[in-house]
């Protein structure tokens, strides 16, 4: 079908078009939520069967640069917001400007995680035939805190009187933490690469209050994103903070 | 089985003729349905078939009375059947106090059961007539299932988890155990016998399988008649192959000159690959066992045969080299 | 035979095919595999499913050459399992899934509401190509050391103990997933927004009903089975232990997670069958559909229901008691839609005009082999009688009574009934009378001997059986001969019929639906003049445009059954 | 997607609130409450989605078929975590306990 315009040959109104395009996204994102729902299900029954090792697991992440990409994210679902509120509002530059916002704060985002999973590579916690729940305090780094590490220790040893399976279900915790954050990460990319090309089209002023729609699409699904963080976030740091 | 062309398995546990009966309802039902609605619909397709080519059919829309009757009546009878079908699963499930425990394991591809006093069997569950039993159940490696369609009973094996389940054998006999969750390549052999005896005839069997087949110096013993061992091995060395008198621990001279001693190892390869090393003075006639001797079996025949250690020696030795060898 | 006959010379004297339509819009193969006209893509998936269920078939084939003797003397064990294996993910997730609502309903819907294309048509082309990706996975894996995990991928054989090539076959089902979530989308949005004018919800025709309800499952049902089976090729991968004990996983959980798909997935191949049924018997029976709410609205409860019902297939897994009867009860819900749908059906027939074409006599047959399929679910629901005939071939027969009795006979009657619209012209009719009943035949021979092996206690699966169920498998494979027959033969007339069937004309039938009122074959636009419904669903009364008349110009009224 | 434009200074007031609720939900993770440390997790969590969904997602000013479609997924996803579980929380209180499946580790 060719396209006129703003309108695609299929349709017969914009109107249409729009509210085509506004539930269609709606219900992708409804298969999202499953699609993430049976990896839920998976943590769910496991931390059920291994409180834990999931305690833990949970209690190894760092809750400091946790807590930084729960704000980064949110603060660019802010942007995103705005920069369809601009771009309805016909503000060209503004529209740009937080969509930048919200491309620069994703890679923030991005970058954090990279450096989490970095340590979590470093204390052989990745899931695989080299997972060791305890290297890092059989293996303290120098720069380490002899303190921390000595707390860590006893909790091991706790947590392994608790469960002498330990390795094992840290291992699956940490399976899942790998899976649910890298299939979010992974969206995170799909999204930043759709920012990309947002940019460019607005920037080409491509967007007017009456067709706006794809920036509005992108940002369904950007807070849709967010909103799987959203959860992750205490599912993952904040199991067994109390302990 | 029983009739020539049977169209149920023989019932031979206390759950056997109640699912049969619970299979009569449902089958009753739901063959009145099927007969019904499809005699209906041939005898409309005749009845109203086109008269001429501009005819249509009458206009009529719906029912709602009919609607709801149709979604009423089936509705009681599905819950019928479900009400049903859920006090025989709740009564499958929930096994009697006092029960004969049997052991199962499931592992590719076999079936390890263990009696109460130990005794072990492999694809063979020998069972007393009139006893409530339970099977606690455990998989090595995949999800089997143990099935005895004769009992109407089956129950998943599955790996990290025990299963159990329990009935009632009512009919001595010889009845066949299947693994009925896929389970990889040989699947389709992973099967077995259960055999239901006399409950005097089982306490017997228990005692005297126990003593025998728990000492694995019977179980070889018997395994050497058995695989037939005994009619070329003859103890006296006039047999086509070399006694095994007092083998075990010697020097054994082979047809190639080397010489080897009769150890462990040496008798298992003799009995998986004869060919391997033959004795001096003997032919190549003995088949290979590979494949059909399990471990624990090569095992009780090894232990029998170190046990020929204090028989009386051969008469006739076979000159240096006592007589040895290919078994 | 005389009466389609006539009607075949008195239109074929009366129309031409159209001077330009979809199929000859353009040429050459860019035009085709770049085209995102909703009809072309419709043909696209006819090939490729086609494609599969021919594999699936020789497998088929193959599995029941191989169970004459009850040692089985055509393959190995490994071999026989791959055969099944690869039988059953060919069949399910590459053509049954797709073929009713890829072809027929892409071809379809957007005719049927009166549209110019589906609302996504890029998108539609994109899932088209999924499903080939996916499907070049799946034949990756067959040609590189099988599949032997059975289509159920139960794990942790399928996890850690197969040596087969696993990993690429759950990786082209994953992938192949997003095909039909896209599909169902596209469906969902279209119905929604793409109505022509007057055609408001209660006037959709039942198929269209059926496909919106089966969308409901692919968009909600399949990404589960997606990250499912990504986990277990993770867990080859990377020696991750979701569902592997011995890592602390569990495998039951799997079971969970795959039936939550897997389950409403058989409404996936059911229910647009019963969609094509809904149109075939108020159009060859010349009257309104008995109950149009009511079938409009078991789709929907069934597609509803059918996810509350997805551990009856775990009962005896050791599944909790009270979840085992809450599934069993939930599971006799389920059966009252398709009962409901059952009774329309023929009280439809009641004082209908009623012809003997081939459609409806796939339609005749469908009912016949869907209460049987459907009535033995209800053995297969009842707990206490699960435990003897589970995993037995009581099941592979109960299954296949309503994947293929159902499903195919659904996608076939579909075929013959929209041929004449796909391709301008009709098929050969005495011919297609004679496979339909050949596949009717077969298909009982093939598949009902499996019940009673299944009650006498054979289990599913076996490369050999104890030789007291031999006299019922040589019977089943003697159906299996006479079925491929009846699959052959349509293949082959209807390939003839593109060039030599007679023309159709835009009504052949007459039907009372939108997609009836373009030409045949419709242009690309489907519409020249966006249509405008002012009449209610099924109502022969109040359409003089139907022309019965004219359709039967001069000629004579002669019996329906006239050629038995 | 209706044409409501939603005015930026509700979109901060609900980045503001979306804070707060960040920070009190790691507040609440500190102190030990036993297995309401869950519920109040996920309640938080609700909450802000909801609020997304609500305002950046415009789902307050949406047609009514946006909100069926957010109400089947999220119903969806409690059917398949509330069934499966179902399974999994009774199996210890089974009528049978003797047929009880334990977990062996």
């Amino acid at each position: 079908m060719h396209r006129t315009g703003e309108l695609y040959g299929q349709f017969e109104t914009l109107e249409q078009q729009k509210e085509s395009a506004a539930l269609g996204m709606w219900v992708f994102l409804s298969t999202e939520v499953l699609f993430f729902g049976g990896l839920f299900m998976t943590y769910t029954l496991n931390r059920h069967y291994y409180p834990v090792a999931f305690g833990v697991g949970s209690n190894t992440l760092d809750l400091k640069l946790g807590g930084l990409n729960t704000v980064i994210l949110i603060l660019s679902s802010l942007t995103m917001a705005m920069s369809v509120w601009a771009s309805s509002v016909g503000k060209r530059k503004q529209t740009t400007a937080f969509l930048a916002a919200t491309l620069a704060l994703g890679s923030a985002f991005l970058g954090v995680k990279v450096i989490e999973y970095k340590q979590k590579f470093d204390h052989h916690l990745v899931p695989g035939y080299h997972f060791q729940i305890d290297y890092r305090v059989q293996h303290p780094a120098p720069n380490d805190d002899p303190k921390e590490i000595e707390a860590e220790k006893e909790e091991l040893s706790k947590a392994f009187a608790e469960d002498p399976d330990l390795n094992a279900h840290a291992q699956l915790y940490f399976s899942l933490y790998f899976g649910m954050t890298g299939l979010h990460a992974l969206h995170m990319i799909v999204g930043a690469g759709m920012l990309v090309w947002l940019i460019r089209q607005s920037m080409l002023g491509r967007f007017t209050p009456t067709y706006n729609t794809p920036v509005e699409m992108i940002g369904l699904y950007w807070h849709f994103v967010d909103i799987v963080w959203i959860y992750l976030f205490p599912l993952l740091y904040l199991i067994d903070r109390h302990r | 089985m029983q009739a020539q062309f049977p169209l149920i398995p023989e019932q031979a546990s206390n759950f056997a003729p109640t699912v049969d009966l619970l299979m009569l309802f449902i089958v009753t039902i739901c063959a009145f349905f099927a007969v019904a609605i499809t005699a209906a619909v041939i005898y409309f397709f005749f009845k109203y078939e086109r008269k001429h080519q501009t005819e249509i059919g009458v206009p009529i829309h719906g029912d709602v009375r009919l609607e709801t009757a149709w979604i009423v009546v089936p509705l009681v009878l599905a819950l019928a059947m479900f009400a049903w079908g859920a006090v025989v699963y709740v009564d499958y499930r929930h096994s009697p106090g006092e029960t004969l425990d049997i052991y199962v394991v499931g592992k590719q591809w076999m079936w390890k059961v263990q009696q109460p006093n130990g005794l072990r069997e492999i694809n063979e569950v020998h069972l007393p007539v009139h006893r409530d039993v339970r099977l606690i159940m455990a998989s090595e490696d995949v999800i089997h299932d143990f099935s005895v369609p004769a009992f109407r009973v089956k129950m998943d094996v599955v790996p990290g988890h025990y299963n159990t389940m329990w009935f009632r054998p009512t009919k001595a006999g010889r009845y066949r155990l299947y693994c009925s969750q896929y389970c990889g390549t040989n699947h389709a052999i992973m099967t077995g016998w259960i055999t239901v005896m006399e409950q005097g005839d089982y306490a017997a069997w228990l005692s005297g399988a126990a003593g025998a087949e728990a000492n694995p110096l019977v179980a070889g013993e018997k395994l050497f008649a058995e695989k037939a061992c005994i009619t070329c091995h003859l103890s006296d060395g006039k047999g086509r192959a070399p006694s095994l008198n007092g083998l075990y621990g010697r020097q054994v001279q082979l047809a190639d000159g080397r010489t080897v001693t009769a150890d462990d190892a040496y008798i298992r390869e003799s009995i998986l690959q004869p060919n391997a090393k033959i004795v001096a003075g003997y032919q190549p006639l003995m088949p290979s066992f590979q494949g059909q001797l399990t471990e624990e079996q090569i095992i009780a025949l090894t232990a029998y045969i170190k046990s020929l250690q204090n028989e009386s020696p051969p008469p006739t030795g076979a000159g240096t080299a006592p007589p040895s060898g290919k078994k | 035979m005389d009466r389609p006959t006539s009607t075949r010379s008195a239109t074929a004297a009366v129309y031409k095919i159209p001077q330009e339509h979809y199929l000859n819009s353009a040429y050459g193969i860019r035009s085709w595999l770049l085209t995102t006209d909703h009809k072309r893509i419709a043909l696209l998936y006819l090939f490729s499913v086609t494609f599969f269920f021919f594999v699936g078939g020789i497998f088929a084939t193959m599995i029941r050459i191989h169970l004459m003797t009850p040692q089985g003397f055509l393959v190995t064990p490994e071999t026989y399992n791959k055969l099944f294996t690869m039988h059953g993910v060919a069949m399910i997730f590459f053509f049954l899934i797709p073929s009713i609502p890829a072809v027929l309903g892409n071809f379809l819907v957007p005719l049927m509401i009166g549209a110019k294309d589906l609302a996504f048509p890029k998108i539609n082309l994109l899932s088209w190509y999924i499903y080939v990706i996916g499907g070049c996975f799946v034949l990756y894996s067959f040609s590189t050391g099988g599949l032997d995990t059975g289509w159920t991928f139960y794990t942790p054989l399928s996890s850690v103990y197969s040596n087969s090539s696993v990993t690429p076959a759950v990786l082209g089902i994953f992938i192949n997933g997003f095909s039909s979530i896209l599909t169902g989308l596209n469906f969902v949005v279209t119905i929604h927004t793409m109505r022509a004018p007057g055609m408001t919800w209660f006037r959709l025709p039942l198929f269209v009903w059926a496909q919106y309800a089966t969308s409901i499952i692919f968009i909600l049902g399949t990404p589960v089975i997606a990250i499912t089976l990504l986990l277990v090729g993770l867990e080859r991968m990377f020696h991750l232990g979701f569902f592997n004990p011995a890592l602390g996983g569990d495998p039951i959980l799997f079971q969970h997670l795959f039936w939550f798909y897997s389950h409403p997935a058989v409404y996936i191949m059911i229910l647009p069958a019963m969609g094509v049924i809904s149109e075939i018997i108020p159009t060859f029976a010349r009257k309104p559909i008995f109950g149009y709410s009511f079938i409009a609205g078991s789709s929907i409860a069934i597609a509803v229901i059918g996810f509350f019902v997805w551990a009856h297939h775990m009962f005896l897994t050791g599944e909790s008691v009270y979840a085992a009867l809450a599934f069993s009860f939930l599971s006799y819900l389920v059966a009252i839609p398709s009962a409901v749908k059952v009774f329309n059906w023929t009280s439809t027939l009641y004082k209908g005009s009623i012809s003997w074409d081939t459609p409806m006599l796939y339609a005749l047959g469908f009912i016949g082999l869907f209460l049987i399929g459907g009535l033995t679910g209800l053995f297969l629901a009842c707990l206490g009688l699960d435990i003897h005939i589970h995993d037995t071939y009581f099941v592979v027969a109960h299954f296949h009574y309503i994947m293929v009795g159902g499903a195919v006979m659904g996608y076939l009657g579909g075929i013959h009934f929209w041929w004449p619209k796909i391709t301008g012209r009709l098929y050969p009719e005495f011919l297609a009378r004679v496979s339909a009943i050949i596949l009717f035949s077969g298909f009982n021979l093939t598949f009902f001997p499996q019940f009673i092996l299944g009650y006498l206690g054979m289990p599913r699966r076996y490369h050999s059986y104890p030789p007291e169920f031999q006299d019922l498998n040589v019977m089943s494979t003697a159906g299996a001969s006479i079925l491929a027959l009846g699959y052959l033969l349509p293949m082959m007339y209807l390939v003839w019929s593109l060039k030599y069937g007679a023309v159709a004309g835009p009504n052949p039938w007459p039907s009372t639906g939108l997609e009836w009122k373009t030409d045949s074959p419709p242009p690309t636009e489907n519409f020249l003049v966006t249509p405008e419904v002012t009449w209610e669903p099924y109502d022969f009364e109040t359409r003089p445009d139907l022309e019965l008349d004219h359709i039967v110009a001069g000629k004579l009224p002669a019996p329906a059954h006239g050629d038995d | 997607m209706s044409e409501h434009i939603v005015s930026p200074k509700v979109y901060v007031g609900i980045f503001l609130s979306l804070m707060v609720l960040t920070a009190a939900t790691v507040a609440a993770a500190y102190v030990n409450l036993g297995p309401f440390n869950i519920v109040i997790a996920l309640a938080i969590a609700s909450v802000k989605a909801t609020l997304v969904v609500l305002y950046f997602m415009h789902a307050r000013y949406s047609p009514k078929r946006t909100h069926m479609v957010i109400i089947a997924a999220v119903f969806w996803l409690a059917v398949m975590l509330a069934l499966t579980l179902s399974d999994y929380v009774t199996r210890d209180r089974d009528m049978a306990a003797d047929t009880q499946v334990t977990k062996v580790s």
